[in-house]
């Protein structure tokens, strides 16, 4: 299935883009994403505990099933204000 | 039903004190939040933010909400995004309540978890170069955009 | 040097806020006092303050000094005399810091001290009668000036 | 000496006008002023315990010499804001 995720702030740099897609087993969790990205690069190593999780639009966690198109959001410690 | 905004255009404290201004109201208390030419005792020449955008307006109306009810208040709240020019505001917070005390607390609360809580981040060019926030850290970034 | 005023005209919130911005400020905090339609369960047909004028305005110049000093602020006080129409701003502080607990702990320190120590007396007109407030009592007076 | 009393709020009511002028001995003191006030007019019979004092739009207090000329303010408790 495909997902799209999206990277905010540094995470963005690590990604290469704000935005990417990427293809996954049918069922797959957020917590299986990120082992796949850690290990396509080191820096997305230690993501999850230090990112807060999105999925379309609202927060979720390292369990969430993922589904075909959904959005997956990886957000760093907030800055706003 | 509070107002809150995302917008790249500049904040007018004003408008937003207009939208919180009942006849039920005695208090009014407002936060802006400028930005400055110094940051860890570094020059800031530039200075921009990002969100995620449905999330972060989506959890800011969440906030304010929090807050009407949480303090008998009304709550308006804009983030400004993308480039702020230095001195201009990048958050504006204004409440409206019966009593100053409430209005004084909410105004308090809505600006700090805010700050910890809504997908928002900054980014600060210096001379040496730019960086991203997160939470207490900084992050250097080639990103110049 | 803080910006004090006693005035009989309306206040306008932002004029008072452009008086404290400066570059070294990151946060800035307002509270502005409404004339309300009610007070104690009664409606309020009008409302009027008077003060002893010189030793008023010296009293908030000290006070917004204080706050000045004490909080590293820069303070802006404005405060409306005679008959304001309901829904009007009877009182206006506008507080810049460099950080916004700061800000938000010389607004409050400002108003609630202003209230409890500047001669300014309010006198509220209802249906039944007109009254003057002397802290936390109301006298019934025969003067409707 | 003349001495100038001003009296606000429900205080105004009670000495009939916001201004008034007094004939006191040389030296009299604020106290010695009260004192005289409250012969004057039972209802202004502890207005020193009430209200807070002002020589020539100063703080003051109850022992303060007054001089010719001077203004004497009576000060209800406050309700500005």
């Amino acid at each position: 299935m495909k997902i799209r995720a999206l990277f905010f702030a540094h995470l963005r740099d690590v990604a290469g883009a704000g935005e990417r897609e990427f293809e996954l087993r049918e069922g797959a969790t957020i917590l299986e994403f990120a082992e796949y990205l850690a290990g396509a690069d080191i820096r997305f190593h230690g993501m999850l505990r230090y990112a807060r999780l999105a999925v379309n639009g609202e927060w979720s966690t390292t369990e969430t099933v993922l589904h075909e198109g959904d959005e997956v959001g990886f957000l760093p410690p907030s800055s706003g204000g | 039903m509070p107002f809150v905004r995302l917008t790249r255009e500049p904040l007018v404290l004003a408008d937003l004190v207009a939208r919180v201004r009942t006849k039920e109201c005695g208090g009014y208390v407002t936060f802006s939040g400028d930005v400055r030419d110094h940051a860890s005792g570094k020059r800031v020449l530039a200075l921009s933010y990002e969100a995620y955008e449905p999330l972060a307006e989506k959890e800011l109306r969440r906030l304010a909400s929090d807050a009407e009810l949480g303090f008998s208040a009304i709550c308006a709240v804009e983030h400004r995004l993308g480039p702020i020019p230095i001195g201009e505001t990048a958050v504006a917070i204004a409440v409206g309540c019966a009593h100053r005390s409430e209005a004084f607390e909410a105004c308090r609360w809505l600006i700090d978890t805010l700050k910890a809580t809504v997908p928002i981040w900054k980014r600060e060019t210096y001379e040496d170069g730019t960086v991203w926030i997160e939470g207490d850290q900084s992050i250097k970034t080639d990103d110049a955009a």
